[in-house]
């Protein structure tokens, strides 16, 4: 209804690969933009601790999923393993590398660098092994970055607790705090470096989706024998799936220990939060970039927001087992139902809901 | 080399991989006929446990509360297919994956939810009057007098009741008419339709059954582990296993279950010191596995593809 | 003419079955050879062969002055050889255009950050590789539905697509496995179009499997006939069809 | 006065850069500035020269759709002082024939393949000496040495100013040949008349650059190659050449031309479309279209006899930004300043549509002789059955037979110098009247005149347009001479019956089975019975046949416009006509295909 494509015509093909190809499209991309730098960053702390900053970093890691089940089609349950590497490298390059020679934003880069190798060694069997067996493989990842850390105690600088806090030092990059005057520990500050980094990420991951990277990744993906007829080499492919999808699931543990909760924790990279992840990327929908933002939104905000209507209609009647049993249902329920209505999951209700906008009055 | 020693170990592990293939049968099952990778058989453990302890806690007695449980069960496999698999018969396998894991989660919420979520021991020995059985806490180890070595009579028992599993189960499968039907179906879906074998009867009553292996699985796992959430990984343990054994084979399954149970066990004992750190068993068997299906991506009993173009 | 594509004794058998026993055939460089035969002939096998998909158990396959027993489909793609195949494999979950620009990738020499950061090399090989496409997509006259799903395209559009993926490769040889299967009059004569021009105008050598002997007879240079995984007739259309096995293995006497 | 090269000059001297020409191509609207235009015409001058030695007075023969080409080669042609005579792309053997040998064209300029086949069949009876390809594919393997590829000829050309040349042109000289496919004749037209009367059409429009038009029909339509064509041209505005035949709704919607000119079965066929786009939409939905369409129509009612209130202007607000916005915006109608409709009228309720979601449809009349238009409605004219005023310049009057008949300063000229002008008043060869207001009204052309048993007479084609104002109808042939009373031949519309049918759970497998069915017939009756309560009783329409199939172009049955061309249908027909006149209730037609089909005569 409000979309308006008269008169939107491509005098080059750079112009038709854009990614918001409509004017009306560009002018809510800045207002969004305005929103999320300028107003967000003023809302209370609760709204970015409680809200903001995680559903950033489960979300990233969403798109990371994304990458390698979504567009390459090869199975993962082993993502909280590739973030518990993420963030702990993120902790010890910070930790044991001189100030001066590190900072957060690095570290991340270089923590996703991290994540991404180890993503590829339990990679590798995806040349020979094919479907659900190559299940094992991610879990192996799983299970096995979790003892490692577990049972080596330097990574966590000796810390018999299994937790440790994060120094407000490590917070203070490039000097930014003194130079703005800004509490960089303050989670105004870290809101908008979690923020840069997720918006750069998904342009990257959204430029890869629509260049030969992801359709070479689209095309194993649905038919590999044809993709490698096409002189498309499968086992590179997957492997720079692995990588690539490893890389944000650790960057995404780095945002997610650094940013959100503080500390680094071992606790909260377990298995269920893989599983967490996959319902983000179920719900939100297989392949598209902004259903995974939609998906994390919608499974992170759930209890949350459910356990707020328990509190002022029912006056604290859903203690948290209820919230979390109940929001388990209705995940399953949403997942299942996705699949048999709209396989393509949020992201394509919208994509067909854009769809109607655009042909209204008439159905096609 | 303490050779007792060894061989109480491995028969440990024996008997460890038995409780994973009774995990394995139920998911080979479903998948042998339809194609579904089952990730909901671990919350159908929970589940059916659940349910039979909570009804054994409020005074009905074992062999109704597991009357009903499996009543339960059947119903619940049923509504599954209808509900669930049937409207999804189209979709490709990984949207039927995502569709267990959907269920599974909505299982694991809906059974504590109805039931509780706390943690509910259970002791057969306080219903069943089997020698096998005492009232001796079970896991203290018998001594077998003619091997001389020990072994848990609990574990014996769960054995017991595995093969006699097995044993009903083939029986169903060559005998019985539905059997037959399924094993037409998981040969060739086409071509089981064409003969007009009702696949969609066939896949509920593959569900129901599976409801059944869940309970009694659940129900041996849950007296050695408790019954709580932690049943759930069962169906993880569960997970190398069928995919050494190769999902499509129930030999695959049982034999699959041993390996990794004796391997774990193994490589409790020989590689912890290696590895510089104890619970390598939390990933050993993935590893095992995984090395396994690098030499031999189908599995062992699994049907090799051979991918037409 | 030189022989672009020797195929040397080849059988072929899966676990125990053969499909191909002891084949050989030449293709000339710049004609149309069509392999036909009845179901089950081996017809589609032979094509795996050539491209590598299937590795045969004895034989040879001597490609572009190159002989070698087995072939990696990549590499076959990389030295020139494009192909469709029987039951279409398109990339389903791509639009007509992805699906075309596949076909490209190995014109693609930017690295994947180069792509994401969409920066340089990358956007110049988007731009240049799509006219390259499009070129395609004018060519097989399938401008209205560049932007649609393959998935909701009639079967008759799927093969065009197909062929589009193959073409923009800029193969030396083509090979097509059943090109105009299942499709009525009017697409069986645009597809026969198709495929001449390309043969005529861009020198393509085309290797095609096809069942329509109206096809064969009208478009190919050379036909080869294979019978049970055997050869049973080799030469111009002309000779083939007054070749007495070939009008018994098609009037199907019994063996 | 100018030419058509100085009209080039012109704009390429007073706005080089901007937008002469758009044309889709590989994906991407490929644009020419004017100064890209001049370019592309003086390399094409010297390459005709060379080559073809064009020169004063060659007749070049252009045959194919509009690509840029061919746009340029019209312009280089006339540069040299050659004469263009335009033909249709789907034009049959017969015609192009026709037209090369009447107008003794000596070079042809031919699309691609399919026009080269066509004139190849022919060519021993032409005295073509040279022919131009502009798409070589698919005759790589030709041999005939009169073959030139365009690509060729341009490649061996320089870019020389052709400034001089052009000066040098007198705009007295024939710049076209345009054929009149109903009076099978060839006029004559020169640079200064057509320019002129498109002068006449963009200063009573207020026409600008700034505007833009879309031109998907061939320019061999006389009214098209007015309206877009050289109207693009004298006002400096932007033409838009869409990708391909099927591609049109989505390039129209693309571009979002202000100006649209269409022959009236194009806007028909938008009627249609969104016929059959809503009917298969969800019940709800299309109930509120429905709602929301006939408030509409209530609005636009009042707001024509002056008494809207305030309630009705916020209603129709309402409704435009809902429903009917939307809709223009889907069929690229959004930015629509002028939509000029010539060969036939809209009926009532279609024009009336369109005037009320605010697409200013505007009729006209013109044939060759007259280049292209001597009446054009006014903006927010109200009446549908008029085809406007005369423009300045020409009168036009009405004589003691109905015929029409105009003066006008933009004439053509017959070819064969056969002359149909007394006094300077041309006979149009259409029948029709005057309204007070000095509108003109066109009933229909004058040899199509029915006579009933009864000895009434009437013009066939204003009940044509009434029966055919269905969506669901295509086309109608009315036939009644020498009857009691008027038959009807019903085409029904392939895409909007067929969601019809779909919506209604109708089984078919084609054209002819659905055509056949029970349903669609009581829904042809239906329209009909509607259409007869407004007619007078001796123009009420009888019986009717169903046709099993559309009417075929190249077989003669419609004009390039889609009019039905009586004579053609007549005789591939004939078994229809004659069961109509034998009172027959069943019978057999043998038609053009070598097939037979049964059709049932209904009654009404």
């Amino acid at each position: 209804m409000i979309y308006r494509e008269t008169g939107n015509f491509v005098t080059n093909y750079f112009k038709d690969r854009e990614i918001f190809p409509l004017k009306f499209d560009k002018i809510i991309v800045i207002i969004g933009l305005l929103f999320l730098y300028l107003y967000v960053p003023t809302t209370s702390e609760y709204t970015l601790s409680a809200h903001v900053v995680p559903i950033l970093a489960v979300g990233l890691a969403t798109v990371g999923l994304n990458i390698l089940t979504g567009l390459t089609g090869q199975l993962s349950l082993g993502t909280a393993g590739f973030m518990c590497v993420g963030a702990f490298s993120t902790y010890n390059l910070m930790l044991r590398i001189p100030e001066d020679f590190m900072s957060l934003p690095v570290a991340l880069l270089f923590s996703g660098i991290f994540a991404g190798l180890v993503g590829v060694i339990f990679g590798l069997p995806a040349i020979r092994i094919k479907g659900f067996y190559l299940l094992v493989s991610t879990l192996a990842a799983q299970y096995f970055v979790w003892w490692f850390f577990n049972s080596y105690a330097w990574f966590l600088n000796y810390e018999t607790s299994g937790v440790v806090a994060i120094p407000p030092k490590m917070y203070d990059y490039w000097g930014l705090g003194n130079l703005l005057g800004i509490d960089m520990q303050g989670y105004p500050a870290r809101y908008v470096l979690a923020l840069t980094v997720c918006l750069a990420l998904t342009y990257f991951a959204k430029n890869l989706l629509r260049s030969n990277t992801g359709r070479n990744f689209m095309s194993v993906r649905d038919r590999d024998i044809a993709a490698s007829v096409m002189g498309i080499s499968v086992p590179r492919t997957k492997l720079l799936a692995f990588f690539v999808s490893c890389f944000y699931c650790g960057v995404a543990g780095g945002l997610y220990s650094f940013c959100y909760i503080g500390n680094v924790d071992l606790m909260i990279y377990e298995i269920d939060r893989s599983f967490t992840i996959l319902f983000m990327l179920i719900i939100g929908g297989l392949g598209s970039i902004s259903g995974s933002w939609l998906g994390a939104i919608f499974v992170y905000e759930f209890p949350i927001v459910f356990t707020w209507v328990g509190d002022t209609i029912f006056q604290g009647a859903f203690n948290t087992a209820v919230v979390e049993n109940v929001s388990n249902m209705v995940y399953g329920v949403f997942i299942i139902a996705l699949l048999i209505r709209e396989p393509g999951g949020f992201a394509a209700l919208w994509a067909t809901t854009k769809q109607k906008l655009r042909m209204w009055p008439y159905p096609h | 080399m303490d050779w007792v020693y060894l061989i109480e170990v491995l028969v440990g592990g024996l008997m460890s991989g038995v409780m994973y293939s009774l995990v394995a049968i139920g998911f080979v099952l479903i998948y042998k006929s339809s194609g579904i990778f089952n990730f909901a058989q671990g919350t159908m453990l929970l589940f059916a446990s659940l349910t039979f302890v909570k009804m054994t806690e409020n005074g009905i007695d074992f062999w109704t509360s597991l009357f009903i449980a499996a009543g339960i069960m059947v119903i619940f496999g049923i509504a599954t297919e209808r509900y669930v698999i049937r409207p999804l018969a189209n979709q490709d396998l990984l949207a039927l994956f995502m569709a267990t894991v959907g269920l599974a989660t909505f299982q694991e919420g809906f059974s504590q939810f109805v039931w509780d979520s706390d943690v509910h021991g259970l002791q057969m020995s306080k219903f069943l009057d089997i020698g096998l059985l005492d009232p001796a806490p079970i896991f203290m180890s018998d001594h077998i007098p003619w091997l001389d070595i020990l072994i848990p009579k609990f574990d014996i028992f769960a054995s017991l009741v595995a093969g006699s599993l097995i044993v009903v189960l083939a029986f169903f499968f060559q005998k019985t008419k539905t059997g037959l039907s399924l094993r037409a179906v998981s040969d060739d879906h086409m071509a089981a339709m064409a003969v007009g074998i009702p696949l969609q009867t066939v896949w509920a009553v593959v569900w129901a059954v599976t409801g059944v292996i869940a309970l009694v699985a659940g129900l041996l796992w849950a007296e050695r582990v408790s019954v709580s959430f932690t049943l759930i990984e069962a169906v993880m343990k569960a997970l190398p296993v069928i995919l050494i054994g190769g999902l499509t084979s129930i030999p695959g399954a049982i034999v699959g279950g041993l390996v990794i149970g004796v391997g774990e066990k193994l490589g409790e004992i020989y590689l912890a010191d290696v590895f510089g750190g104890q619970g390598i068993e939390l990933w050993f068997a993935y590893f095992m596995a995984l090395i396994f299906l690098i030499f031999r991506p189908q599995g062992m009993f699994g049907e090799k593809l051979i991918e037409r173009v | 003419m030189t022989d672009i594509l020797k195929v040397e004794n080849v059988t072929l058998t899966f676990g125990g079955v053969k499909a191909i026993t002891d084949i050989s055939f030449n293709v000339r460089e710049g004609e149309i050879c069509a392999v036909i035969g009845p179901n089950g002939a081996g017809k589609s096998s032979m094509l795996n062969v050539i491209n590598g998909v299937y590795l045969p158990q004895i034989g040879t396959v001597t490609y572009d002055g190159v002989e070698r027993r087995t072939i990696n489909p990549r590499d076959a793609a990389i030295a020139g050889m494009a192909r469709t195949f029987q039951n279409i494999a398109l990339f389903q979950g791509m639009t007509v255009l992805e699906n075309i620009m596949t076909g490209r990738n190995l014109f693609m020499k930017s690295s994947w950050l180069e792509q994401g950061l969409n920066i340089g090399r990358a956007r110049k090989e988007e731009k240049e590789n799509r006219l390259a496409v499009e070129k395609v997509i004018k060519f097989l006259q399938i401008e209205s539905i560049r932007k649609t799903p393959v998935s909701k395209l009639p079967y008759g559009l799927q093969k065009r697509v197909e062929l589009g993926r193959a073409l923009v490769a800029e193969p030396k040889i083509l090979l097509l496995d059943e090109p105009m299967a299942g499709m009525n009059l009017e697409e069986k004569a645009d597809m026969s179009c198709f495929i001449l021009e390309i043969n005529k105008e861009q020198g393509i050598t085309t290797v095609m499997i096809e069942h329509d002997m109206g096809v064969v007879m009208d478009i190919s240079d050379h036909v080869v006939v294979l019978d049970y995984g055997k050869k049973i007739g080799d030469g111009t259309p002309s000779e083939v069809m007054s070749n007495q096995d070939v009008i018994d293995a098609y009037l199907g006497v019994s063996h | 006065m100018a030419t058509i090269p100085g009209l080039v000059l012109s704009n390429k001297q007073k706005s080089p850069d901007a937008v002469a020409l758009r044309y889709k191509q590989l994906g991407i609207w490929n644009t020419y500035t004017w100064n890209d235009y001049y370019n592309e015409v003086s390399v094409l001058v010297d390459a005709y020269n060379k080559s073809l030695s064009v020169s004063k007075g060659t007749v070049v023969a252009v045959y194919g759709n509009n690509v840029p080409k061919l746009i340029f080669s019209i312009a280089a042609v006339q540069t040299l002082g050659g004469i263009v005579a335009l033909i249709h792309p789907e034009s049959t053997e017969g015609e192009l024939k026709t037209i090369l040998n009447n107008s003794n064209a000596e070079i042809l300029i031919a699309e691609d393949q399919q026009q080269v086949d066509t004139f190849l069949k022919v060519e021993s009876e032409c005295n073509v000496k040279k022919i131009v390809y502009l798409d070589g594919r698919g005759m790589a393997t030709y041999d005939n040495s009169k073959l030139n590829s365009y690509d060729n000829l341009v490649s061996e050309a320089k870019n020389e100013s052709i400034d001089s040349m052009i000066s040098g042109l007198s705009d007295n000289e024939v710049a076209f040949y345009l054929f009149d496919e109903h009076e099978d004749k060839i006029y004559k037209v020169s640079h200064e008349a057509i320019i002129k009367n498109s002068t006449k059409i963009s200063e009573l429009n207020k026409l600008s650059q700034n505007d833009s038009i879309v031109s998907y029909l061939p320019l061999s339509i006389p009214t098209n190659l007015l309206f877009t064509y050289i109207t693009s041209l004298v006002c400096g505005m932007s033409f838009n050449l869409p990708e391909s035949n099927q591609t049109i709704e989505k390039d129209l919607q693309e571009i979002g031309p202000s100006i649209l000119y269409a022959p009236s079965f194009v806007y028909k066929h938008i009627i249609t479309s969104i016929s059959y786009r809503i009917e298969s939409a969800t019940q709800s939905n299309y109930d509120r279209y429905m709602n929301h369409y006939k408030k509409l129509m209530n609005i636009y009612e009042k707001e024509v006899s002056g008494n809207k209130s305030l309630i009705d202007s916020i209603q129709k607000v309402w409704v435009m930004l809902t429903t009917f916005a939307p809709a223009k915006n889907v069929f690229g109608l959004t930015n629509i300043k002028h939509a000029f409709v010539s060969d036939g009228v809209l009926s009532k309720v279609n024009f009336d549509f369109f005037h009320a979601i605010g697409v200013e449809i505007q009729h006209s009349f013109g044939q060759a002789i007259s280049c292209g238009c001597i009446s054009v409605q006014p903006d927010h004219s109200v009446s549908s059955e008029n085809v406007g005023a005369p423009l300045s310049g020409t009168e036009i009057k009405v004589n003691e037979n109905s015929e029409v008949l105009f003066k006008t300063d933009c004439l053509g000229e017959n070819l064969s110098g056969e002359a149909n002008v007394d006094n300077g008043w041309v006979n149009s060869g259409y029948v029709g009247s005057m309204d007070n207001s000095g509108n003109v009204i066109i009933d229909g052309r004058t040899e199509d005149i029915v006579t009933l048993k009864s000895g009434k007479k009437f013009s066939p084609e204003s009940i044509e347009n009434l029966v055919s104002c269905s969506p669901f109808i295509k086309s109608t042939v009315i036939i009644g001479e020498n009857q009691d009373s008027n038959s009807a031949i019903v085409i029904i519309d392939p895409n909007s019956v067929n969601s019809w049918a779909d919506r209604k759970n109708i089984r078919y497998t084609g054209y002819a089975e659905l055509a056949a069915k029970e349903e669609v017939r009581d829904l042809i009756k239906d329209h009909i019975k509607c259409v007869n309560e407004t007619l007078d009783d001796h123009l009420k329409v009888k019986r009717f046949v169903i046709l099993h199939r559309t009417l075929i172009m190249t077989a003669g049955e419609v004009s390039k416009t889609m009019e039905v061309m009586r004579k053609n249908i007549t005789t591939n027909l004939n078994d229809v006509f004659s069961a109509f006149e034998k009172n027959e209730s069943k019978f057999t037609v043998n038609d053009i295909d070598q097939l037979t089909y049964d059709l049932k005569v209904n009654e009404i």
